[in-house]
């Protein structure tokens, strides 16, 4: 399986992510500048990583959008190659069109740091299968932009087309206001792409991915890839 | 030429006495330029010219230390062949005439001191003090200062695991905001500011100047009076995406062998950073101010000397390697410029397109950089309590009061405003005794922890400098680490009265005394004084940040219970 | 010549920021505050003499990178 | 009744915002992009009917929360 990570400036979520996928792949995957647009052909996975790209400047990952790498990415993700963008890699993917709706300010306007509950909504794509259906996993947020919007016949297409990954929840997988973080309509924590092979999520599986950090419910993630795209 | 009045002498904050030393130092009256460079270099922030004395008591050696105060940050070894690199350093007035940015400026400023020095920042901390939670600004204060902090540290991308926060009257006008950055640095890749080689390059690399703050480091040492939040436009932007940038641009060209010398450019910006590298390496230098990457049109050299705009740095290049270092800014799109060179004049001489406009002797300024030994008061003992002083009340109303004040309420607000996982090695968050970041790649941690109780240090300085030592060990040992050096933040009132003087003298001997006895050295410090509002001082805070090591991080301790039936154990006493 | 450009949040969009505000408003004594927007207010110095040309540039950014369109409109007024 | 706020930075207050859509500005191709300064567009809509009153409002809303006066300076249009 060939895996690469996308560095933008500001991007500082990246060394964490290639931990997590080195840990569940046995290898490291390849770092990518975003000026570059010489992309391997034979990638597997695209990850866009999270940290304030372009110092979240503007709007978040709006700026990143439009690095060169993103065309490539863009024709990748065209082509069936799977994309995870996490935290800023998930607006970026937004700011770039890859995934629907768009991420606000927070909804108390504060930055969040903390672990939360989210129920995985499914199990059958290349991202979740390693979890088991109706699972609720601890995974932190740290995000300052992380309010889900769509509007409500864009919201009604994602929920009608199953393209919910996550929800924010109770530790006993309530999904309710009192669960609801940040102000995102649904509770959306994560969504994917129509065909179920880009998916954007706000918590962070790196961050809990290693016993010694506090937990593992983010590791099934990356070990789902690796079984998925091991050929 | 503008004639130099007693007016603009006392603008620049300098006594008719140390106005007479320039005069003696330059053998002539000095321009404006040059007056402005004296009135940085001696001001209070950068020459420590009260505190001095009283700064050299404590111990700062251990055979694990590096590298003690007098460098941008302390270095110990912590094995493996690595050094942790950190200092803690205020940001108190500026915070509280504009919280967000004064507080997020303060962290990258202390990055900045760490990373000069090789180190990459694996983690912040922070120690807070603001007035009583009832006091219409306090509210204001808290969420701009926690919102700065996390802003400029969360974009940066380093954790910030720890800190203190307390509550007290006497910060009502003058709040504390004292940050502290700990690095990991290869032991043999360590970069100092010690400028050398006659003829070597001087490089300016990161943000533009623009005129930011001209006259901060003075304003730092001024007593705050009630026009001081008319003095607005001093306060500086931060720009944390520049500066994650600069620190990987740095670390880049650290892995190289391009480098000579480097220092960040701090409160007194090119003004001090260049003495500073010319004087420690015994030099001179000749900068080319035209050259200097500027923000705005119609700058003066006097501006681009005294200005503080952050997000820079300065850097003595071996020769041959400008081209190579330049591709690597060039990568991360920051300035770079070429914009003098090192001689062995001993003086630092200034141009403005080819004409000087400035011509200073560097070792006599330094030198003479006034030193005092001001006059001081023992603080008088107060009558001991007993238990029959305190007021009696039921067990659960007690506790109730106790659980719910302000010093002592959780802290959760605030850290969650702060990403303490980012670099993916936090192995203890906040909320428990210190902060534990595993050395990346290893099963070995530090611990760091930050800490005063300053009614303590009011009640009794010297016992109150020993307990806080003691409280900082005690926080690293809680988690199963080895307390190894500690860096401090003397914050204090008006060292010219005599009491407070005293209240600064006694904290000293108590930490000091307190070191000895755990073979705790200091290795970096940073000293904020006249902390006055009308003449009213803040409670004495000399805040302790502790470094220390865990072998195994799998055998580190936490706070919570971990299941019915265990024992609780006492010890101490 | 220079270019003023307001984004804005579409109808529909709701708006953290300018709840935060209406509610601090409130919480500060100020009465009868109906409603808050916040949007940005971007001023673009541009070496562009022809105002029709400016315009159609500022546009241009305006789709590109400015204003993001799922949830926010933009209008811009050119200067001599 | 209606106010439109425009809350820009001080002149010679670094604007880190503005500088970086400069900069994305130059490399999506557009040239000619001499500055770019961001600042805040808040709208308000008041109960208040007297422009006057609503002026003097907005005035000590602006000062007291809205802009924050060490670093901005704010403008404000009422609108009937
Ligand atoms: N209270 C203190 N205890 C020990 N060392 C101190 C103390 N205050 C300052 N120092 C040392 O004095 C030197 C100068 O400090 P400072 O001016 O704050 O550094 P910078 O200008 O790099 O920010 C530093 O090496 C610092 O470690």
């Amino acid at each position: 399986m060939k895996a690469a990570v996308i560095v933008f400036p500001g991007s500082n979520c990246d060394r964490d992510v290639a931990v997590s996928l080195e840990k569940s792949m046995g290898q490291k995957p390849l770092m990518l500048w975003h000026r570059t647009t010489e992309v391997p052909a034979d990638l597997d996975l695209i990850v866009v990583p999270g940290g304030f790209s372009y110092g979240d400047y503007l709007r978040s990952g709006a700026m990143a959008a439009h690095s060169p790498v993103m065309q490539e990415v863009k024709e990748r993700a065209a082509k069936g190659v799977r994309v995870l963008g996490i935290c800023n890699g998930f607006q970026i993917l937004t700011e770039a069109g890859l995934l629907p709706g768009a991420l606000m300010r927070n909804r108390d306007l504060k930055f969040i740091c903390r672990d939360v509950h989210l129920t995985v909504e499914r199990t059958d794509t290349d991202f979740t299968r390693g979890y088991a259906k109706g699972q609720v996993i601890r995974v932190p947020v740290a995000h300052h932009d992380g309010n889900y919007f769509a509007d409500d016949s864009l919201l009604e297409r994602i929920e009608g087309n199953g393209q919910v990954a996550f929800r924010y929840a109770s530790a006993n997988g309530e999904v309710s206001e009192a669960s609801n973080i940040n102000g995102s309509r649904n509770n959306i924590a994560g969504v994917f792409n129509e065909a179920g092979t880009v998916l954007g999520m706000m918590p962070h599986p790196e961050r809990l991915a290693d016993p010694q950090l506090g937990g593992i419910d983010g590791k099934p993630l990356f070990d789902s890839l690796v079984e998925a795209l091991c050929k | 030429m503008s004639a130099i009045t007693p007016e603009i002498v006392a603008q620049h904050g300098l006594s008719a006495d140390e106005y007479k030393l320039v005069l003696e130092i330059m053998g002539r009256e000095p321009n404006l330029t040059e007056l402005g460079i004296f009135s940085v270099m001696w001001s209070e922030h950068c020459s420590y010219k009260s505190s001095k004395k009283w700064l050299k008591t404590l111990p700062t050696k251990a055979p694990w230390v590096i590298c003690g105060p007098g460098e941008n940050a302390g270095i110990i070894d912590i094995g493996d062949g690595l050094a942790a690199v950190f200092k803690m350093e205020s940001h108190n007035h500026p915070s509280f005439i504009e919280p967000y940015q004064g507080a997020a400026t303060g962290v990258g400023g202390i990055l900045r001191d760490v990373f000069t020095m090789g180190a990459r920042p694996v983690a912040n901390l922070n120690a807070l003090r603001f007035g009583s939670p009832d006091h219409p600004k306090t509210r204001h204060l808290v969420s701009g200062v926690v919102a700065g902090i996390g802003g400029y540290g969360n974009c940066v991308g380093v954790p910030t695991v720890g800190g203190e926060v307390n509550f007290h009257s006497s910060y009502n006008g003058n709040i504390l905001v004292n940050a502290m950055t700990v690095g990991v640095a290869r032991a043999d890749n360590i970069f100092y500011s010690a400028a050398a080689g006659v003829g070597n390059p001087v490089v300016y690399v990161g943000s533009k100047t623009g005129r930011d703050g001209i006259h901060g480091a003075t304003m730092a040492s001024a007593e705050f009076n009630e026009d001081s939040e008319e003095k607005r436009p001093t306060v500086q932007v931060g720009d944390p995406f520049t500066e994650k940038l600069l620190i990987e641009a740095c670390m880049e060209l650290m892995a190289t062998d391009a480098i000579v010398a480097i220092q960040d450019m701090g409160a007194a910006g090119l003004t001090s950073s260049s003495f500073e590298m010319a004087s420690k390496g015994g030099m001179g230098v000749e900068l080319e101010l035209d050259k200097v990457p500027m923000r705005e049109v119609g700058m003066t050299p006097y501006e681009l000397m005294l200005s503080e705009s952050q997000e820079r740095m300065l850097i003595v290049l071996v020769p041959g390697k400008e081209e190579m270092a330049k591709a690597i800014f060039d990568k991360w799109e920051l300035d770079f410029a070429v914009i003098g060179t090192l001689t062995d004049s001993g003086r630092m001489v200034l141009k403005w397109h080819g004409e000087v406009v400035g011509d200073l002797p560097i070792d006599p300024l330094a030198a003479a950089s006034p030193e005092y030994d001001r006059p001081w008061e023992p603080t008088p003992a107060l009558p001991v309590l007993t238990p029959a002083d305190v007021e009696e009340k039921p067990w659960g109303e007690a506790l109730s009061t106790l659980i719910a004040s302000p010093d002592i309420a959780s802290r959760r607000w605030i850290y969650q405003q702060y990403d303490h996982m980012v670099m993916g090695d936090t192995a203890q968050r906040p909320g428990g005794d210190a902060g534990v970041v595993r050395l990346h790649g290893s099963n070995r941690a530090l611990a760091m922890t930050t800490d005063c109780t300053p009614r303590y240090v009011a009640a009794d300085p010297v016992e109150g400098g020993k307990q806080a030592v003691a409280e900082a060990y005690r926080n690293i040992s809680a988690v199963g680490g080895l307390p190894l050096a500690v860096t401090d933040n003397m914050n204090f009132g008006n060292p010219e009265k005599p009491r407070i003087m005293g209240q600064f003298v006694g904290a000293c001997q108590g930490m000091g005394e307190a070191c000895i006895a755990l073979d705790f050295p200091v290795v970096s410090g940073n000293v904020s004084l006249y902390n006055e509002t009308a003449g009213q001082p803040i409670l004495p805070t000399p805040a302790i940040g502790a470094v220390g090591t865990i072998e195994d991080v799998d055998t580190m301790a936490t706070v919570a219970f971990k299941g019915p039936g265990e024992s609780i154990v006492v010890l101490g006493g | 010549m220079k270019a003023k450009v307001h984004v804005t949040l579409k109808n529909g969009v709701l708006d953290p920021q300018g709840k935060a505000i209406q509610h601090a408003l409130g919480s500060l004594g100020y009465e009868g505050v109906n409603d808050v927007r916040q949007g940005k207010f971007i001023e673009l110095d541009l070496a562009e003499t022809d105002p029709a040309k400016a315009k159609a540039a500022v546009e241009a950014m305006c789709k590109q990178l400015l204003a993001n369109t799922v949830i926010e409109n933009y209008s811009i007024e050119i200067i001599a």
